[in-house]
């Protein structure tokens, strides 16, 4: 069940991943991007951090919105409407239902929406379409996480900046799956389950 | 890395600042926002707004085509990064007159989604809203399923054209058609001889020898489609010729407009240069330009490069909106 | 050396030709020379002319200055080498119109004894031919008994004033007089992160490393008056501001026109975060500028770097000349 | 006694000597110049020879005329007209005398008169000068030549581009003071003597 509890935790969880591996997703961001995926990221968690240290006894509802407030404002680029536009459907569907499975289910089909990704196009869709169908089956766990992080590593780009390099993509993860897998990876770590 | 700034960080509100306050005269910026807009108010009055932007790092572009006759808003993303959707939205705000507002947006993810957004927000305020996706570089192939070509520096003979018209009292339908009709005859093909560095990156995008060049690179240091040892100037205009004609299909009986855009790090020196051999080039295809520009339009931060657009005048209006006058900084 | 040529004997021509061919509305090439004039020509009607040049590898500096409301023609010499007076000459004679012309000279040995020896020939023509020698670079000490500071990008404020005053009718006698009067009040000071190649050279006029800059650089790569380690612009800009305070007592009650100058390969980006420190440090005196202007106008081929110069607006009549509308391709 | 002859001799190897030498003589002009003096010459040069081609049957005057006017509207630059100078001022004398010692003393003039800078000042006035000296004590040699050249490089310069150098012009010898002294050398190679 996601609480306003572990809904924080997790985002503080998420910060520091983001804040130690800035380097690494911009890295990831160079030969198959423009670079900043961490830059974007950072500058993201960072304005989660503020909006929520504003918020007084905010309720999930309000947590999961100002989270994507933070993240739609402060990203930019490609990956901020979409972490954004999860963020802002779970908080829509909060108040019906606090299981992560379905709050995850609507996330990734508003990601899907923004953006017009399926799964294979190799982008962070890679991540949380496989994830979201673990939690029926119950096999949720870094472990898939990690696979799914992977499997982009083979695959060729036909979304994002990495399209424009079509078969020069393959060989490199996508650095939006990447940043996906720390937020699933700390959502365990916060003490989330199915 | 080796720049005039002082912190990356500040790099994008410094710059913001530091062009507002050089030029008065022509800019604002927008309380709380990286948007710059016109300072002449009264040039937007009764007029459709035109609002573009995106990342930062393509200086002049975008905010130093605002002005009028050209853009009423710019609004500055991060470097290389989609600014988001709240700041596009204020900017929309800031320029409805009443008539809507048309946004120019360059073909990549960031920009589409964080611009389409915005345009959400600007509907729940009664604003009307349409927008062009400018998507002029054939350096990528185009396909359904895939994001397709990116906008270069066609983006700015899109600004040039809508914000003419915009003056002149078009509708945002008329805008919307003038700006649809004209996209298909803008193509641009890019060659560089070394890779951006973002300031908060600290290194070039890619690294070419010393002797290396790069066919069909983006403007934010995306890889093009060939690397080579570097040739002539006349060699590399053949190639983009070549390739930008398959595109358009040259023909001696229509009208073109050539814009050469240096990409940051380029001398006039060698754009002039080029240019001359463009035009030689041109001239085997018994085609002289209708309208020519030579300079730094769209620039790629310090990637040293040049990029080559052509740009077919099948209306005649066309080419009396380019040459329609305009008090900018940039054009 | 990565330049986008074709060979380096034939950068000039090219280039010229490639200019004035991308400009036909506003420039044409005086045949048989590199030296470019304007195409308007009733625009040179009853006027005098005015005629600048110099070494080339300074663009848009000197031909994109030339357009109506400011130079009639400018002479183009081999990259950083002054143009030979028979060109000088015939550029006089392409302009004169009864009126006298009037020639802006940078300070250069090579500049004024050929500009001088093309005034000795039109003598014999019974062209009446003034002169200024603008030495507006406070890097290098004055002295009777040297060749004196040099003329950098204070120059194009000198093409603007000229310019604009003779467009309004001006008499010969009158425009010398403008311009011994303005010349005490500009003063320029640069600061370069890489030095320029010469097409014919190869290789950079001297050599900084990875994290030096040099303050006091010509724009032909003369070393400077102090190397030291990369700075933030802010403390940049402190240095060249506290220096050019020196020469003119910067002053709260007077008025200033204030012009940053990119060197060829440094981005607008770092232009404008350089012009939003310049604004933060007169402001600190209590100076903003009332006119500003920030780009690449007297370029040093593909120097990184910049210049700043201030020009004190002793005359009312100086303000309305900088903001006198031209038909150039740079200013 | 300068002759047609002896002055298309000279002007020959003084070719073959700039040819030979472009590369040292820019090289000299880096450290306080701007690094074009070999190129300005060999412009120069290359003027002349082809100026002297269209000549038929030329007297001393149109000879040294043709030269000046190659120098002056070839090489640009500060040593262009100082050259061309030197040359038409031996043209407007020749008529008068072909005694070298003459002619070159004119040209001295013309060169100090175009350019203003005396002796001492680093420039190639730092050749001329000495040079047409040692005619009158008959010491006029190449050895004098070399030692007028090498005589600028403790001097600090005080006109043309290295003066903007002050102190630190010190230590390099002078451009145009070496392309004089190939002048001068190819004029005894030539066979010309006081
Ligand atoms: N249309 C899309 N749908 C889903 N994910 C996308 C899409 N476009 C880009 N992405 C994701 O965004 C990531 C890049 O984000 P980022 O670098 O922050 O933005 P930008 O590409 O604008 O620089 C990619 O690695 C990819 O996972
Ligand atoms: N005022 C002067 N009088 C005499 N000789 C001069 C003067 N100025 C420059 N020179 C000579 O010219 C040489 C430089 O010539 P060059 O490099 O061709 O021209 P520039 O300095 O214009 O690039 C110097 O080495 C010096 O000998
Ligand atoms: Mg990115
Ligand atoms: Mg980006
Ligand atoms: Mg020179
Ligand atoms: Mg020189």
């Amino acid at each position: 069940m996601l609480t306003v509890e572990l809904t924080k935790k997790w985002m503080e969880l998420f910060y520091d991943e983001i804040d130690k591996n800035k380097a690494y997703l911009s890295e990831l961001d160079t030969p198959i991007g423009d670079g900043d995926h961490g830059n974007n990221m950072k500058r993201g968690v960072t304005g989660v951090k503020e909006g929520l240290a504003k918020l007084k006894e905010p309720d999930l509802k309000a947590t999961l919105q100002a989270i994507a407030m933070a993240l739609i404002s402060k990203v930019g680029g490609a990956s901020g409407p979409l972490y954004g536009t999860a963020f802002l459907e779970m908080a829509k569907k909060c108040n019906e239902t606090q299981k992560p499975e379905e709050l995850f289910t609507v996330a990734l089909e508003g990601i899907k929406k923004r953006g017009g990704a399926k799964e294979g196009d190799k982008t962070m869709v890679d991540v949380w379409a496989p994830i979201v169908k673990t939690f029926s089956d119950g096999s949720f766990s870094k472990e898939e996480i990690k696979k799914a992080v992977e499997s982009t590593k083979d695959m060729e780009a036909r979304k994002g900046r990495a399209s424009y390099l079509g078969e020069r993509s393959i060989g490199h993860l996508d650095p939006g799956a990447m940043s996906s897998g720390y937020l699933f990876e700390t959502f365990i770590d916060a003490g989330g389950t199915k | 890395m080796k720049k005039i700034i002082n912190s990356p960080q500040d790099v994008v509100p410094e710059m913001v600042d530091g062009l507002v306050r050089s030029y008065p005269e022509y800019l604002e910026r927008i309380p709380d926002t990286e948007a710059v807009v016109r300072s002449d108010k009264a040039s937007m009055k009764g007029k459709v707004g035109i609002v573009s932007g995106g990342g930062s790092g393509h200086e002049p572009a975008h905010a130093g085509f605002v002005g009028k006759g050209m853009l009423s808003a710019a609004v500055c993303g991060q470097v290389f990064t989609s600014p988001t959707p709240d700041q596009i939205y204020k900017a929309i705000q800031a320029v409805d007159q009443g008539k809507g507002v048309f946004l120019v947006i360059k073909n990549y993810s960031g920009d589409v989604m964080n611009f389409e957004m915005a345009k959400d927000m600007a509907d729940v305020d009664g604003i009307k809203v349409k927008s062009i996706i400018v998507d002029d570089d054939i350096a990528v192939e185009n396909s359904l399923y895939t994001q397709g070509k990116r906008g270069v520096a066609g983006t700015v003979i899109m600004h040039k054209l809508v914000g003419a018209a915009a003056d002149q009292g078009a509708s945002l339908d008329e805008l919307e058609e003038l700006a649809k009709n004209a996209l298909p005859h803008i193509s641009t093909l890019a060659v560089a001889l070394s890779a951006a560095t973002v300031p908060e990156v600290g290194k070039p995008g890619f690294e070419l020898a010393d002797d290396e060049i790069e066919y069909g690179v983006g403007i934010h240091s995306e890889p093009g489609y060939r690397r080579e040892k570097i040739k002539t100037s006349k060699k590399l205009v053949g190639e983009l010729i070549t390739k930008l004609d398959e595109q358009q299909h040259l023909d001696p009986e229509k009208q073109y407009a050539v814009l050469v855009n240096g990409m940051g790090a380029t001398p006039l020196m060698e754009q002039y240069i080029f240019s001359h051999d463009v035009l030689d080039k041109l001239a085997e295809k018994k085609i002289k330009p209708a309208f020519m520009k030579v300079g730094n339009y769209m620039t790629s931060i310090d990637m040293a490069g040049i990029s080559l657009t052509i740009f077919e005048l099948t209306d005649k209006k066309w080419l009396e909106y380019l040459n329609y006058s305009v008090e900018t900084v940039g054009w």
